[in-house]
């Protein structure tokens, strides 16, 4: 197992137990997760990997209390989060999202972005969470744009700056969207690094969806298959590289071994998804 | 019909919305009626009449040939300044937005002219066209004018640049650039520009009924059908006359999105 | 060929950069097209009517009758720029607009963001409010000089109406365009349904409110000339129509510009603002090229 | 300077009518646009050849001006300096000879994608009536895209829509093929799939192919030669002939030889990125 730092005994453990998600949009039932289950344990980084419009992200809702599920339960350190007689799960600081597109509020700069969340749970006063907020944000390197707006910010640095959002609050458990969807290989590589270092500094719960291969294995501790819709898990890899892990990391013939074995499992079902998106534009 | 009736009451929002209407009705009767029955006047709508007296009224002016022929009179009216003004605001717009030096020399002027609210033209068009049909034509040629050019400029300098070299790539004369690319990919902003451009439209059609008297020689129109009620103190009749111009700004309106909606199949997948 | 690759220039700063500006301006050709475009309006104008005085042009006021009297000690026409009762007549117009923008804008926002907001007042008064759009504001002009008092009553009451729906809908539909993801973010971080508000509703809504009171505003003028061209006994619509019953031309084309100005001058306003609290957006857009 | 090569490689399309393709070159470019004092936005003295019939790889950090590179190509734009040739003649404006698929879909969305097939013949006449509606078929029928020929772009998933793209520049016979980051944009996987769709019609086609794109796995899964190049400003720093067997499949990416690319691409790389990240630490 990777290297944890010790203060973290226990903390964000997630029990997902066959959980299915049927939706019901247009009076044609449309099932997105089918009897799913998966165990993530503390300060784990756990990796989603399947085609896209799967229901990866209905999985990562329903912990996020988003949406509701049809049937299962879900589980954080022992307690309920939803499950039978309670189909929605709260939503709470101590799950953070980081979303796919980013939803750092354009009208609010960076700092008291990230200020925002501790000053709404009145756990600090403004001035106070505002002073966190510009330390935490010049550890993560952005100590020079505390005062831009997102919008003036690359979309690198607005996503280090969701993350740094996303901590201040002492989560439990970190939710990543496909946070770096949009960005090219390279600024992709930074991001990683950066919250690599984010990860073995704070030892955070991390449930991180993707549809990157090598973005997977790079981060991951396991790196979990889903299938095409409806999802369902595949297959489950352990990444024994061990943390911490550099670009290098990704060179190496372990990487590579792990990247072959991925790829074919992943392959397989990028083709299904993609045949059956075809036919359903069609 | 079953259909229309199950869209309408099968959801939360449809029922609320027809309930929110009735009661709407009910406190407008209430309103109106409430002087009569205590003696208090609510907010100064206690003049209105009540909607079974207007309803009454309705009835009474359908059958008349009249009230029709303030329709047809509107209605004209409107269509031709509305056409006056897409035959020449269109080709305008397109060329302020194509060439430089035409944009160069005549936007300027046009800036400055746009923001004078169209009924400020009223009285000068009047002293100048020799008939009062003429002036109340132009002043509604003025209101549409400024909003379909405004909008074709928009529209047509925000088609992305991408399409446009493509073309020209494949082969594309400047002949083709216009019809194949540029028109057709300013056509949304034109309809959205004719939309709003009807609707001042018909502000401007009723205000200048009003204003002029219309009746003289152009035979009423609903304006004028609303002010003459207003002059013979028929309170009934100003409000079917409302409805009415309600009515028919709504059928012009809904008229154009049919048509834009033909015109632009592309639009209709969203 | 030039050697731009090679060079570096540093960036002018300050009063540098703004003559810069300037110079790069002026070696375009666009500034002296606009000069040239307002000239040969200007020009078109006085041939027409004073020049050649050709068919009914005559009868208009060309561009030196209007600036003769505009800017004259003793007018010959009524009014001029030495005139109190011009004044007056602005003053009067001015005030009713901001009393009509006002109460349209007090109104019509929040409205408008609780129709965007809740689900449930959107149900209840949206199709009260689309049934009674379609009713152009004119139509009103007769009832409401007969049921409110006075003459400032009807025309503040028509001029907040038709601004009122514009403001009010683009707020929802402000409202409308915030992504989903805002409103997921601000929940996960611990917000109260006012912190969401507060927070996330009426920012995010402004570009569009913002772009709801530049139409409101132009609007309003519109609906308030309209209403003292009808009902009035001072502003600038009564006075244009004050001119023409009297025959006086000159005093209308001088209203009617007035007007133009006050129109332009009061939607910039409305634009300044929006730029002043919305930061955001401005540099967003720069940093877009837009 | 070499003269254009004749294509010595296997051709196995036997079917490929003429296998047209042209050497491209570019000679001590460069071109700077924006403001005059923000300097970084400089392509500077850059010299690169296209070899015929061969797939080139430009890769490098974004925003270090490969789109400009692609817009000098086309014809877009004009260098301020050296010139940029196609078979040892100047460039002067986009022509046919060379069609541009776009980093944004640039189907225009008014058409069909027959329409928009058919677009650029009909623009220049040189094909015409039934014949031409079968070439755009044929071609639409061998993308994938037979049941969509009669759809709106908006109609389109993602990677149908860069598919269509790819038959419409096709139809019009060019010998050079510039392809701006087209996959941008598509997901990891779509992405896979969509590049070996492009290989196996490239392997078909045997044009000059000028592809441009910031992900090192594409770029060496895909190229014959990959050029990398340098930001701030813009140079290219190296080139890299990548010496992997055609066809090409997907499990080629994870064989020891291309991850040996891959570690010399990266190294190179990851300075580049790091230095356009330098604001930052």
């Amino acid at each position: 197992m990777a290297k944890k730092t010790s203060k973290t005994a226990k903390k964000g453990e997630i029990s997902i137990k066959n959980v299915t998600k049927v939706y019901d949009p247009t009076g044609v039932n449309v099932m997105a997760v089918d009897n799913c289950s998966m165990e993530i344990a503390g300060g784990e980084v756990c990796m989603i990997v399947g085609p896209s419009g799967c229901g990866k992200t209905t999985l990562l809702n329903s912990i996020a209390g988003f949406h509701s599920i049809t049937e299962g339960s879900i589980h954080l350190d022992g307690e309920l989060l939803c499950g039978p007689g309670k189909p929605k799960a709260e939503q709470s600081a101590e799950r953070m999202v980081v979303f796919q597109h980013g939803a750092l509020f354009p009208w609010k700069t960076l700092q008291e972005n990230v200020a925002y969340g501790p000053t709404v749970q009145k756990a600090m006063s403004a001035s106070e969470a505002m002073d966190k907020a510009g330390h935490m944000l010049a550890d993560a390197g952005l100590g020079s744009f505390i005062t831009k707006f997102p919008g003036e910010v690359s979309s690198g640095m607005a996503r280090r700056a969701e993350i740094v959002r996303a901590l201040i609050n002492n989560p439990k458990v970190l939710l990543l969207d496909e946070p770096y969807r949009a960005m090219d290989a390279l600024t992709k590589q930074i991001m990683h690094e950066s919250l690599l270092e984010t990860y073995d500094r704070t030892g955070v719960t991390i449930f991180f969806i993707t549809h990157d291969l090598e973005e997977a294995i790079f981060l991951g501790d396991k790196v979990h298959v889903v299938t095409t819709r409806p999802c369902q898990l595949k297959k489950t890899i352990e990444v024994k590289i061990p943390r911490p892990r550099s670009f290098e990391t990704q060179s190496s013939e372990e990487f590579r071994k792990l990247l072959v074995e991925v790829n074919d499992a992943v392959h397989e079902e990028a083709v299904k998804a993609f045949k059956a998106g075809e036919r359903e534009m069609a | 019909m079953t259909n229309f009736l199950q869209k309408l009451f099968g959801n939360t929002t449809g029922r609320r919305g027809v309930s929110a209407i009735i009661v709407f009705v009910i406190i407008w009767h209430v309103g109106s009626q409430l002087d009569e029955w205590t003696g208090y006047d609510m907010l100064g709508i206690g003049l209105v009449p009540p909607p079974a007296d207007v309803f009454v009224a309705f009835l009474g002016v359908v059958p008349k040939v009249g009230y029709w022929m303030s329709w047809v009179a509107s209605f004209s009216r409107v269509i031709t300044g509305f056409i006056v003004a897409m035959i020449i605001g269109i080709p305008f717009g397109l060329l302020l937005a194509v060439n430089r030096y035409f944009r160069g020399v005549f936007f300027p002027p046009f800036e400055i002219l746009r923001p004078i609210p169209p009924l400020a033209w009223v009285p000068a068009s009047l002293i100048f066209w020799p008939t009062n049909e003429m002036s109340i034509a132009f002043v509604t040629f003025l209101g549409a004018f400024f909003t379909i050019v405004i909008n074709v400029l928009g529209g047509a300098r925000n088609i992305d640049i991408s399409y446009l070299r493509a073309a020209q790539s494949m082969g594309a004369s400047q002949f083709d650039l216009f019809w194949k690319i540029v028109l057709p990919g300013t056509l949304p902003s034109i309809f959205t520009g004719a939309a709003v451009g009807m609707g001042i439209t018909w502000e401007v059609v009723l205000a200048a009924e009003m204003i002029s008297g219309g009746g003289t020689q152009g035979g009423g129109g609903l304006g004028f059908f609303i002010w003459s009620s207003y002059m013979g103190g028929s309170l009934e009749q100003i409000v079917v006359g409302m409805i009415s111009i309600g009515i028919a700004g709504y059928l012009s309106s809904s008229a154009i999105r049919k048509i834009g909606y033909h015109f632009m199949p592309w639009r209709r997948l969203f | 060929m030039s050697n731009a690759a090679n060079t570096r220039i540093s960036e002018p700063q300050g009063i540098d950069m703004v003559f810069y500006r300037i110079k790069k301006n002026f070696t375009s050709v666009d500034p002296y097209l606009t000069v040239f475009g307002i000239f040969l309006w200007l020009f078109a104008y006085w041939v027409l009517c004073e020049g050649l005085q050709i068919w009914r042009f005559s009868k208009l006021p060309g561009p030196v009758a209007i600036s003769k009297d505009w800017f004259a000690f003793e007018p010959f026409q009524g009014i001029s720029i030495f005139t109190q009762e011009y004044y007056e007549h602005i003053r009067v117009s001015c005030q009713r607009i901001l009393i009509a923008f006002g109460l349209a804008t007090g109104l019509g926002v929040p409205l408008g963001l609780f129709m965007g907001w809740s689900r449930k007042v959107r149900d209840y008064v949206f199709p009260i409010i689309e049934t009674l759009r379609p009713i152009p504001i004119l139509a009103w002009v007769p009832l409401s000089i007969l049921l409110l008092p006075g003459f400032e009553g009807p025309v503040i009451f028509l001029a907040t109406l038709a601004s009122f729906f514009v403001t009010a809908l683009n707020a929802m539909l402000g409202v409308d365009s915030i992504d989903e993801e805002y409103f997921r973010a601000a929940g996960c971080l611990g917000s109260s349904k006012w912190d969401v508000f507060k927070n996330v509703v009426v920012p995010g809504a402004l570009p569009f409110i913002f772009t709801g009171l530049q139409i409101s505003i132009g609007v309003a003028w519109f609906s308030l000339v309209a209403a003292e061209m009808v009902s009035g006994d001072l502003g600038l619509g009564y006075l244009i129509v004050d001119a023409y019953m009297n025959n006086v031309t000159v005093p209308m084309v001088i209203a009617m510009i007035t007007l133009g100005f006050i129109g332009y001058f009061s939607s910039g306003c409305v634009r300044a603002l929006g730029n002043k609290l919305m930061a955001w957006h401005v540099k967003e857009l720069a940093q877009q090229g837009r | 300077m070499s003269t254009p090569k004749t294509i010595t490689k296997a051709s196995s399309s036997a079917k490929a009518k003429k296998l047209t393709s042209s050497l491209v070159e570019l000679k001590n470019v460069s071109k700077s646009y924006g403001e005059e004092w923000a300097s970084d936005n400089v392509l500077k003295n850059i010299s690169v050849e296209f070899p015929a019939g061969e797939l080139t790889v430009i890769v490098g950090p974004s925003g270090c001006g490969k789109s400009t590179l692609v817009n000098l190509l086309a014809g877009f734009e004009k260098p301020d300096e050296g010139r940029a040739l196609i078979d040892g003649k100047e460039i002067t404006g986009p022509a046919k000879d060379r069609m541009v698929v776009f980093q944004e879909t640039a189907l225009i969305p008014w058409q069909t994608t027959l329409q928009n097939v058919t677009f650029g013949p009909k623009m220049r006449g040189d094909k015409k009536g039934p014949s031409l509606v079968r070439e755009a078929e044929d071609l639409l029928i061998k993308v994938g895209l037979g049941e969509f020929m009669n759809k709106y772009p908006i109609q389109l998933s993602g990677g149908m829509q860069r598919r269509a793209e790819l038959a419409r520049a096709l139809i019009n016979e060019p010998t050079v093929m510039i392809m701006d980051e087209p996959f941008r944009g598509l997901d990891a996987m779509s992405r896979s799939l969509m590049q070996e769709f492009f290989l196996e019609l490239f392997d078909e086609n045997q044009k000059t192919n000028i592809f441009v794109t910031s992900e090192i796995d594409e770029a060496i899964f895909l190229a014959d030669n990959l050029v990398i190049l340098s930001n701030k400003p813009t140079t290219v720093q190296t080139v890299i002939k990548i010496d992997l067997p055609r066809p090409r499949n997907y499990k080629m990416l994870t064989t020891a030889k291309a991850f040996k690319y891959r570690r010399q691409a990266m190294e190179l790389l990851h300075g580049e990125a790091l230095k356009s990240f330098a604001v930052l630490k």
